[in-house]
């Protein structure tokens, strides 16, 4: 399978990801320079986390309009897998590509740990290595991950089984408790009406390995390789 | 030219923010503070001398990149 | 040039003696102007020159088969084999952070990571040691928010994580707290920068963010002791830019990558100057430079400000002439200033152009190295003997266990930092094996099998108490705590605060410091590799303790083979390494219960040391063991505590006896004995296990097991039936513990 | 009574954010905007009647709280 890993000024996660498709499961990786415009040749592109632009007046909001984002949006408009995680995430509502804006946390600090999200719809191509209602451990790390819509927006994501994931406790509950953000009803993770964009606060790539006691993360991007019949190449060892 | 800008969120929506500063004024003493909201303030300067294209200009920058509009509301001057 | 005209006072504003200025005058040959003033000044500050500490300091140990660059360079570097280096340092921010603490911290996290990155190292790990008063304080509380937060804000958004690090609240640094920061790099061995301007006629380029008149004069207030008059030195805060930094160091990691770089060096304390001069002494050579190209922010700065600016972001490189394109065309690709400033020279000297005329011209060695040196005086304090004597006799032994226990959990020394480093990113790039909250930090290696683990350490008590002890342990803790990862040590950096070297009494303890440290950095075969020292960590006229910070890296060579400092399983056998003594002075025990900040440190004998710690790496080694946790501020019931309730994935009790053998209880619970180390071990191995330990010499014995939902140590041999045990709920234990500094804050 | 405030970063001092907006703008072609500056705007509501105590109070709130007056100015009006 044939990754593009974008890279923004002051992406920070873009190694990380490419790591995981390349180094763990032995895909192809291509970086791709946010000035770029032509995208040829990719299945899947990942928008990743960190600080595009140092997230400096919004979040996501001046890494929208690098040049590359309007061939992004023409291949996710073709169908092309795109997944955004944490600031990708954050560029893809700023784009417009997904519904919603996130606001601050709650409690306006920066919140680095293991977070419980359920899949909540397990019939996508980025979720279907997951058993329905499965609760995956994933880490966060953001200060704006506070997921925000309209009501008739919310309505009209969940009709459509558009929420993918959401904060629960460690047994699959869905409480207050377990919302580390704020976010409106939990949600983690929401994918746009066509299936091939999805969102994510949690870092799955940080959470894929054994080296690092938890491979949850993995499996979400196990189903984006079988969506494209491909399968993992070599579970490398520690470090290698 | 300068364009004075402010950027707020949009009635009804939650602040986090303003919320967290109002709990902290309330812990110091200010028990008589509330609703409070914050925003954000924006002075950029501009090569330009026609009042109705600078006009036309700010209102661009802030609809396309200055305020989010699903959640945030604008308003400017222009000195 | 200008000549000027130089009075006292001139020479009081820029912290230049009267016989300082006599050795410019017979340097230059001729008064020197304004400009030229300022940098020496700037230079000869005690934070440049290093001018009370550059004589102890040599007699630490620098050397050793894996040393690559020792002091003297921006960082260290250590073979770590695979053809790679660690390249790390340790620096301090203290004055910066108390003025302005979210923006203190944030720019010493920024220089420290540039330090880093100039080496060509790629930073992967941030920690960081911080001292504050009790959070009794309001303003206490408000720099400790702020300090943290800077550092998250910086240190996350530049995508390097933040894995660990320590704070003490003591209230000696209530107006003078500590904001040290670590930050270790991968670099390939063959592939390490230096900052040297060699080959003569090659272009010295400056890039990074514009010069503001931010910090100017910043290297010496470093240099200057605190008072009411603090708040008006505010106007030298500078304000961080992670963002510019994250595109500067990712620039440096692609123009490293060619082959166009001479040398380089960032600009940090003393800015322009002291990266102009360091670079051009280290070499030999001069550089002359045209300041009306250095890119500037603000209109009109004169010479003397443009060379004294301490605006972050900023990078120092001579390039390959002919080169300067390709320079160039990378900067731009990075959105970062970029202009050719000046050239390498044959001269020796450094001189500064404005317009083509010559504004400055001064000896870059003169600048550099040529800093008047100072054996200052020292002498022991007059209360040095009164702090020592502790009569044990007069205290009361512990009465109620259970009490002092939790007491001592919520004490937020000990208590659980997670309120802290949850705010830092400490998983981003994907190496993070053991998290904060456990003795070491571990990472892996990405394209070895090896990791290396993490600690920072220092008990500034015991550092006041006896200064050459302290100094040991600070050593041998931080070691202690890569022993229980599994890892050998392989480097040291330090950061030594004190307060001021002109008090014989502070000499005094620096000196004894520094002979510990060299002391036990012989006898655990681990060099100093880099370092820092800030002194004048002093509020009217109050000196902090002396807090020499250490840094230190550990190997392990099978990433896998680590463990982390929680119990694992029920039924496990806990064993004890190491001698339990009455060692009550100086314990955080006696601070919290009884008041005293008292007594001799615990006495270490770096011989035990040494062998228990080699014999808990080599079982580790072996996968032997379960969990291994070091015995520090609260003793071995502390210790104990922390291995039930630590772990992230839940507690797990423990039931444990210990012999009283003749001891105070209060010294065998929460003393604080060195060379101890707990360790759980699957149960059909203990057996075994313990036979190899004492078959190393290493005192051992079986302690208990681990399992159930409380936390029981029975005293054997204690008549008394009451209160002399301790016996807690799990839950008890740990919210006391996790909410403790939450709680402090008004936050739970 | 309602405070609205205004908080803004002393000059000369670096604005980060400021910067990386006028550089966004530039790219979006708003190549004549320059010196930006990006501040905080507040409204907070006030359970108090008299002018001078409000006065008083903002300030206090201001100085303690709201700006860091170390790097940041801050003025006000009651409405
Ligand atoms: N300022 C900090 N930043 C990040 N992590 C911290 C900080 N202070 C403490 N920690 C983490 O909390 C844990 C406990 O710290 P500490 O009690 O100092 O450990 P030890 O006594 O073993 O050195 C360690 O894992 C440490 O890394
Ligand atoms: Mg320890």
């Amino acid at each position: 399978m044939n990754i593009g890993v974008v890279v923004f000024p002051g992406s920070n996660c873009d190694h990380d990801c490419a790591y995981v498709f390349n180094d763990v499961l032995g895909q192809s990786v291509q970086m791709i320079w946010h000035k770029d415009t032509q995208l040829s040749g990719l299945d899947a592109i990942v928008l990743p986390g960190g600080f595009s632009y140092g997230d400096y007046l919004r979040t996501g909001a001046i890494a929208r309009f690098s040049p590359v984002m309007r061939a992004l949006k023409a291949f996710a408009d073709k169908g092309g897998l795109v997944i955004g995680i944490c600031n990708g995430f954050q560029i893809l509502l700023e784009a417009g590509l997904l519904p919603g804006v996130m606001l601050r946390n709650t409690s306006l600090n920066f919140i680095c740990k293991d977070v419980y999200v359920k899949v909540e719809n397990a019939a996508t191509r980025f979720t279907h290595r997951c058993e329905s209602g499965q609760v995956l451990k994933i880490p966060i790390a953001h200060a704006d991950g506070n997921y925000y819509t309209d009501p008739v927006t919310l309505g009209g994501i969940k009709a459509n089984a558009q929420v993918i994931f959401r904060y629960c406790t460690a047994e699959g509950n869905v409480t207050p408790a377990a919302n580390p953000n704020g976010s409106l009803d939990n949600i983690a993770g929401i994918m746009n009406a066509d299936g091939n964009v999805l969102g994510m606060m949690p870092h799955p790539e940080r959470s894929a390995e054994s080296v690092l006691s938890n491979e949850d993360g993995r499996l979400i991007f196990l189903s984006m390789l079988s969506a494209f019949g491909k399968s993992e190449i070599r579970a490398r060892p520690v470090g290698a | 030219m300068k364009a004075i800008i402010h950027v707020t969120l949009k009635q009804g929506i939650l602040d986090p923010q303003g919320k967290a500063i109002e709990h902290a004024l309330d812990s110091l003493g200010f028990s008589n503070a509330a609703n409070v909201r914050v925003g954000k303030y924006l002075e950029v300067e501009l090569n330009e001398t026609d009042r109705a294209r600078a006009d036309a200009q700010v209102k661009r920058m802030c609809e396309q990149l200055l305020a989010n509009t699903v959640v945030e509301d604008y308003r400017y001057e222009l000195t | 040039m200008k000549a000027l005209v130089i009075t006292p006072a001139i020479l009081e504003q820029h912290k230049l003696s009267e016989e300082e200025y006599r050795k410019i005058l017979g340097i230059l040959g001729r008064e020197p102007n304004w400009t030229e003033l300022g940098m020496f000044s700037a230079m000869w500050s005690e934070h440049c020159s290093y001018k009370s500490s550059r004589i102890h300091l040599k007699k630490l140990p620098t050397t050793g088969p894996r040393v690559v660059q020792g002091p003297g360079e921006n960082a260290g570097a250590v073979d770590i084999g695979d053809g790679l280096c660690a390249v790390f340092k340790m620096e301090s921010h203290n004055h910066p952070s108390f003025i302005e603490p979210y923006q203190g911290a944030a720019t010493g996290v920024g220089g420290i990571l540039r330090d880093i990155f100039t080496m060509g190292a790629r930073p992967i790990a941030l920690l960081n040691s911080l001292r504050f008063g009790g959070l009794e304080s309001a303003h206490t509380r408000h720099l400790l928010q702020g300090v943290v937060a800077g550092i998250a804000g910086y240190g996350n958004c530049m995508g390097v994580p933040t894995v660990g690090g320590e704070i003490v609240f003591n209230d000696i640094y209530a107006s003078n707290p500590l904001v040290n920061v670590f930050c270790l790099g991968i670099a390939k061995k063959d592939k390490i920068f230096l900052g040297k301007a060699a080959g003569v006629g090659n272009p010295v380029i400056y890039f990074g963010s514009k010069t503001g008149r931010d910090g100017i004069h910043g290297a010496t207030m470093a240099s200057d002791s605190f008072d009411e008059q603090a708040a008006q030195k505010r106007p030298t805060v500078q304000v961080g830019d992670p963002f510019t930094e994250k595109l500067l160091l990712e620039a440096c990691l692609e123009l490293m990558a060619g082959d166009c770089l001479v040398g380089i060096q960032d600009m940090g304390a003393a800015g322009l100057t002291s990266s102009a001069c360091e670079m051009a002494s280290r070499e030999g050579t001069g550089v002359e430079l045209e300041l009306t190209n250095v890119p500037r922010r603000e209109p009109g700065m004169t010479p003397y400000e443009i060379m004294l600016s301490e605006s972050q972001e900023r990078m120092l490189m001579v390039a390959k002439a002919g080169r300067e394109e390709e320079v160039i065309s990378v900067c731009r690709k990075w959105d970062l200033d970029v202009a050719v400033i000046g050239r390498v020279t044959d001269t020796g000297k450094v001189v500064l152009k404005e317009n083509g005329e010559v504004v400055a011209e001064v000896p870059a060695k003169a600048l550099a190295d040529e800093a008047p040196r100072y054996d200052r005086p020292s002498a022991p304090p007059a209360y040095q003997e009164m702090l020592q004597a502790l009569n044990h006799d007069a205290l009361p032994d512990v009465k109620d266990a259970n009490g002092a226990l939790l007491a001592l959990l919520d004490s937020p020394t000990i208590a659980s930092k997670r309120w802290v480093y949850e705010q830092y990113d400490h998983m981003v790039r994907t190496n993070t094996m053991v998290r904060p909250g456990s003795d070491a930090a571990v990472l892996r290696v990405k394209g070895t099998n090896k990791a290396l683990a993490l600690s920072v350490d220092c008990n500034g008590r015991y550092c006041l108490l006896n200064p050459y002890e302290g100094a040991k342990i600070a050593i041998a803790e931080c070691a202690r705590n890569l022993a229980c990862a599994g890892a050998e040590p392989i480097g040291v950096t330090d950061c030594l605060n004190f307060g001021n070297p002109q008090r014989p009494e502070v000499m005094w303890q620096f000196v004894l410091a520094v002979e510990g440290l060299k002391d036990a950095c012989e006898a655990l075969h681990v060099p100093i590799v880099s370092g820092n020292v800030s002194l004048y960590n002093e509020t009217n006229d109050l000196s902090i303790y002396p807090t020499p910070m250490i840094g230190m890296v550990g190997l392990i060579e099978e990433a896998e083979r680590t463990v982390t400092q929680w119990f694992q399983r029920a039924g496990d056998v806990i064993l004890l390494l190491g001698k339990t003594r009455e060692d009550l002075g100086g314990t955080e025990y006696l601070k919290v219960l009884h008041h005293r900040e008292q007594g001799s440190p615990p006495l270490l004998n770096l011989q035990d040391e040494q062998a228990v710690q080699a014999c808990t790496i080599r079982l580790i080694r072996a996968g032997l063991v379960q969990s291994a946790h070091d015995c520090s501020d609260g003793g071995l019931a502390v210790a104990l505590a922390e291995c039930c309730i630590s772990g992230p994935d839940g507690h797990v009790g423990a039931m444990v006896q210990l012999p009283l053998n003749g001891l105070r209880q209060d010294a065998l619970l929460f003393g604080e004995s060195q060379s101890r180390i707990v360790l759980s071990v699957k149960p059909e191995q203990a057996e075994a296990v313990l036979n190899q330990i004492r078959d190393a010499g290493v005192p051992a014995a079986k302690i208990g097991t681990v399992g159930g939902s409380r936390f029981v140590i029975r005293l054997e041999g204690d008549q008394r039936t009451e209160g002399c045990t301790v016996d807690l709920d799990l839950n008890v234990l740990h919210d006391r513990w996790a909410s403790a500094i939450p709680r402090a804050l008004g936050q739970n």
